[in-house]
């Protein structure tokens, strides 16, 4: 007898509703399902309805944890319809407002991954390193998750205080340096349960059209800041990570290292930002036309697609969330392994399933 | 041993009086511990009596007569077996004992793993299943070393009594049998990195899952009596005052076992939970290794 | 390999165009399933597909691909509401096309079964296509009951 | 065992919980909850137009014009307070009250039109700022009439206009040298 054990749509597991059958023999994994849209909002469709201002608005609630990548992704698809230049001071807070939310988003994905191997000291000291930066996000621009910074043709808000950023973000890359990387990759408990599991292969990664972190632990160097750089990134020194190992502990080194990589950005962006104007035109004229916009999230590769007509609402918004690309790769991780890795490794992805949902 | 005697020692101290006080205490202490490694507050001094209490006030759900009758009598017999171990505890190695309590010991011991596996299988829920299966293998798994360990001591001792034991076991190998020891307890206590029968973010509460009000609350007792005897045990090996007025041994004893809370909640809050597999592989590998050693040291000697 | 030598294999090299947001070709009468192969064996990562409703009251659809970190937007357009589905060269297409068949009932043909990804099972695929019987659309959030029942109060 | 200094590090600095209702207050830049100054608003309706929750409406009547606001619906993005064009909008500091009714905080501000000073009937609101962007150099002629009700303006509109086509024609008139 193998008995489907049904994860979700609500579990200690996971902090969005989605569901993942499996089935196991014993303690293993012999086929996995996932069922999401738990969390269907029709955004997509809501847009259609909207004016570009309010779409931008409504485009920052498709996640709660990355809302910066999906406007300033929105706003660089209406920049490039309606041949806006956005300033070159604005570029800089751009990149500091995505880097910041970056180190966000894999802080906290690290306090849970460490939650889910019963590891809640670490757990603890990733969220505490957290709210750090959590803090320097509400005080750049007023609040903690939904920032609000991008319109089309700059950002609204200046960064009043580039000293407090920067002197919050040397301490995050110390503590990261000095205590978090050390435990995660000596820890003899955790490479137990990371080291050798939920193996991602290469081909699976292409076939599957992995993106961000999951990709680059599995060997694919793809990174849209550094093969298609916008904003300021083409002026900014950093590295992209990739291991060739493709387990849960090549995905943890991935967004470790990508954590202090964020570090360095924000550091040279805060020194090299240039004064001057940071927002433009209030209303842009969008021209009739389709445009295509990618840019680098926390988790992979945010993808938007937006057609016009000239009026002030767009035709037609399409949205494909890094998580859409990657959670059909939890399939092929969890084949064979064992039950109690399950949760590891469909968080290994970093999911974020109302992402997904839209 | 005389029946008055027997009955102090099961109901006063190290019994009844004595363990379930010292059991919330212990319970509390280890959160407390756990909280303050992770930077956090913790829970107030009579948490773990207040929450005893908040489940048995509360109404239990109806269930089919057989399974409401076994989910409580199970979660009884673990509570009643473990007192049973704490009354044979040789807090006074010289007052009282016999020949063969620590078989007596060792079983009773052994009877609230195994209400907790039937607990899990008869509350028919999958994930409470899943975690009596865990159990299972867990129990089996540390067994090995747990027995090894004990034998050591009885062959080192050449008694088969608690007593005995306790005064006259070789250093050496009573040194070795309690790091073995010591070791076990994690997984019964459903403690990192061994609590892998207990872990919520795969299976909930495990074999308690599907228990809740009054039966939860004797699960609760249960588990803080565990704590008692399981510290306990070692504590009276480990530190036999024979010779001592009987308020420095309780003094000691009380101590020692405190020690060792604090010591299992510090390590407790330093790793990461172990999946099954490596759990079990520990114990068949490493924990077997140190009670084998201290096995082979007993002999040697003799 | 490079978006060029790409557009160069698949003969659309003259019709593509290139704009700041990467390669634009449009392809009326697209092999889908040889691009896919193509692509395939060329490691040109698969970056999603995107479905329109167009103005003549059929469908474009739009294939994504990154060749190396280049954008290559390959269109066709989709008039009978059905093309060849491409999940089992690409398994990244799979949500996709189960997607586009959720909000506007495209067929992908070729697949084994379409289940629901974003609507519960059963649902009637289409969501985003629905239109009352009095030609007006309807809102996704108003069940298919509920708003045959507002329009039989209001009729 | 670096885990060891981070415990280490946890058990010497104390717990970091901060006890209710020892909050820190928030950031200087914080967005709360939207109030409105009528003395200000143009009743323009841009508010409306960019909310993106329908948190804001904005209903012209004939002798005034309602701004009403729900905190609950509100996502506080802030985006009215960008665009306001006379800066009538503005977000709270602090995080506000709790409530426990759906459309409790719900805020209404009634926007009344100044009265015409020819007529007396309801005019629209002006404000300086706005009317130096729309029109450049504001003649005096402008401003005067800026502040007439719809009617008297297009009134006067008319009565100037036919006072320069008069005279245009007057001057044609002679020039024909009829």
């Amino acid at each position: 007898m193998s008995p489907v054990i049904t994860m979700g749509p609500f579990h200690p597991a996971l902090e969005e509703p989605y569901k993942i059958d499996v089935v196991c023999e014993g303690e293993h994994v012999t086929d996995a399902s996932i069922r999401v849209g738990f969390n269907f909002r029709a955004i997509e469709w809501l847009a259609e309805r909207k004016n570009y201002t309010a779409d931008i608005a409504l485009f920052e609630h498709v996640c709660g944890i990355c809302s910066n990548v999906h406007t300033l992704c929105l706003s660089r698809a209406i920049e490039t319809l309606a041949g806006i230049e956005v300033p070159e001071r604005a570029q800089y807070i751009r990149v500091v407002v995505a880097e910041a939310e970056r180190l966000h988003s894999h802080l906290l994905w690290a306090g849970i991954a460490c939650e889910l191997i019963g590891f809640e000291t670490l757990f603890m000291a990733c969220f505490g390193l957290r709210e750090k930066i959590m803090d320097v996000l509400e005080a750049i621009s007023g609040n903690r998750v939904n920032y609000a910074m991008n319109r089309p043709g700059g950002v609204n808000r200046d960064i009043a205080d580039p000293g407090a950023v920067l002197a919050a973000v040397r301490a995050i890359a110390d503590a990261t340096s000095k205590q978090l990387i050390p435990v995660l990759t000596t820890d003899a408990t955790v490479r137990a349960r990371c080291a050798g599991v939920g193996v991602l292969t290469r081909a699976d990664a292409i076939a599957y059209g992995a993106v961000g972190p999951t990709a680059r632990a599995s060997g694919l160097p793809q990174d849209i800041r550094a093969s298609a750089p916008y904003e300021a990134y083409d002026r900014l020194l950093f590295e992209v990570p990739v291991r060739q190992e493709g387990d849960v502990f090549a995905r943890v080194v991935v967004r470790a290292l990508e954590i202090l990589e964020s570090c360095r950005i924000i550091e040279q962006a805060i020194e090299q930002m240039p004064a001057g104007p940071f927002r433009g035109d209030d209303y842009p004229k969008v021209p009739a036309g389709e445009v295509c916009s990618r840019i680098e999230g926390p988790r992979g590769e945010v993808f938007y697609y937006v057609a016009s007509d000239g009026s002030d609402t767009p035709t037609r918004v399409r949205v494909r969330t890094p998580t859409f690309a990657n959670m059909p790769t939890a399939r092929p991780m969890v084949l064979g392994q064992t039950f109690a890795d399950v949760p590891l490794i469909q968080a290994s992805l970093d999911p974020c399933y109302s992402c997904t949902d839209r | 041993m005389t029946v008055v005697r027997g009955l102090i020692s099961l109901l006063v101290f190290p019994g009844a009086l004595f363990a379930l006080p010292a059991g919330w205490f212990m319970m509390w202490l280890q959160r407390k511990i756990n909280a303050r490694a992770q930077g956090r507050i913790g829970p107030p001094f009579f948490q773990p009596f207040f929450d005893f209490v908040k489940l048995l006030a509360k109404e239990p759900v109806v269930r089919p007569r057989l399974q409401g009758f076994l989910m409580t009598v199970l979660p009884l017999a673990a509570v009643a077996s473990t007192l049973g171990a704490i009354a044979l505890l040789p807090v006074f190695p010289k007052a009282g004992g016999f020949s063969g309590d620590l078989v007596l010991l060792v079983s009773l011991i052994e009877v609230g793993p195994l209400c907790a596996v039937l607990g899990g299988f008869v509350s028919r829920s999958l994930y409470g299943g899943i975690g009596a299966s865990r159990e299972a293998v867990l129990t089996l798994a540390y067994n090995v070393p747990f027995l090894i360990a004990l034998f050591a001591l009885v062959a080192s001792a050449g008694s088969f009594s608690l007593a005995g034991v306790a005064l006259a076991a070789a250093w050496p190998v009573r040194v070795l049998a309690l790091i073995a020891l010591v070791a076990c307890i994690p997984v019964k206590l459903h403690l990192n990195p061994f609590s892998a029968a207990s872990a919520e973010q795969e299976i909930y509460a495990g074999s308690t899952t599907e228990y809740d009000g009054p039966r939860l609350a004797l699960w609760e007792l249960a588990h803080a009596l565990e704590w008692v005897a399981l510290t306990g045990l070692v504590a009276s090996l480990a530190f036999p005052v024979a010779d001592a007025a009987w308020p420095v041994r309780v003094v000691v004893f009380v101590a020692v076992s405190v020690a060792l809370v604090v010591v299992l909640s510090f390590a407790a809050a330093s790793t990461a939970r172990l999946k099954l597999a490596q759990t079990a592989r520990w114990f068949l590998l490493c924990g077997s290794g140190i009670a084998l050693s201290a096995l082979v040291v007993a002999f040697v000697r003799l | 390999m490079d978006a060029e030598s790409i557009l160069h294999m698949l003969d659309v090299e003259s019709a593509a165009e290139h704009r700041t947001d990467g390669w634009w070709v449009d392809v009326p009468d697209l092999d889908v399933r040889g691009l896919a192969t193509l692509m395939r064996t060329r490691e040109v990562r698969f970056v999603t597909l995107t479905g329109t409703p167009d103005t003549a009251g059929g469908y474009r659809l739009i294939y994504h691909w990154d060749a190396d970190g280049a954008l290559l937007n390959i269109a066709t357009t989709v008039s009978a509401g059905c093309i060849a589905s491409i999940a089992d060269i690409w398994p990244a297409a799979d949500w996709v096309e189960r997607e586009l068949r959720d909000y506007y009932a495209l067929v992908f043909e070729g697949r084994a079964e379409t289940p629901t990804l974003m609507l519960l099972e059963g649902d009637e695929p289409g969501l985003f296509s629905r239109t009352s019987a009095a030609g007006r659309e309807i809102d996704p959030a108003v069940t298919a009951r509920d708003a045959a029942e507002a329009e039989r109060k209001e009729s | 065992m670096n885990i060891l200094n981070i415990i280490t590090g946890n058990v010497a600095r104390g717990p970091q919980t901060v006890r209710f209702p020892g909050r820190e207050a928030p950031a200087a830049a914080y967005r709360g909850s939207v109030t409105m100054d009528a003395a200000k608003c143009l009743a323009c309706g841009i508010c409306d137009y960019v909310c993106v929750s329908r948190a804001i409406a904005v209903t012209p009547g004939a002798a005034s014009c309602e701004w009403t606001y729900d905190p609950g619906r509100c996502t506080y993005c802030g985006r009215c307070v960008d665009h306001c064009p006379v800066a009538a909008v503005t977000q709270a500091g602090d995080r506000g009250d709790s409530y426990a009714r759906s459309g409790a905080q719900r805020a209404t501000v009634t926007v009344p039109y100044p009265a015409c000073p020819q007529c007396g009937r309801p005019a629209m609101p002006y404000n300086e700022a706005v009317l130096g962007a729309a029109f450049g150099d504001v003649s005096a002629e402008l401003r005067e009439r800026i502040h007439l009700c719809e009617r008297c303006r297009r009134r006067a509109t008319t009565a100037a206009l036919k006072a320069n086509f008069g005279a245009a024609a007057e001057t044609g008139r002679s020039d024909d040298g009829r």
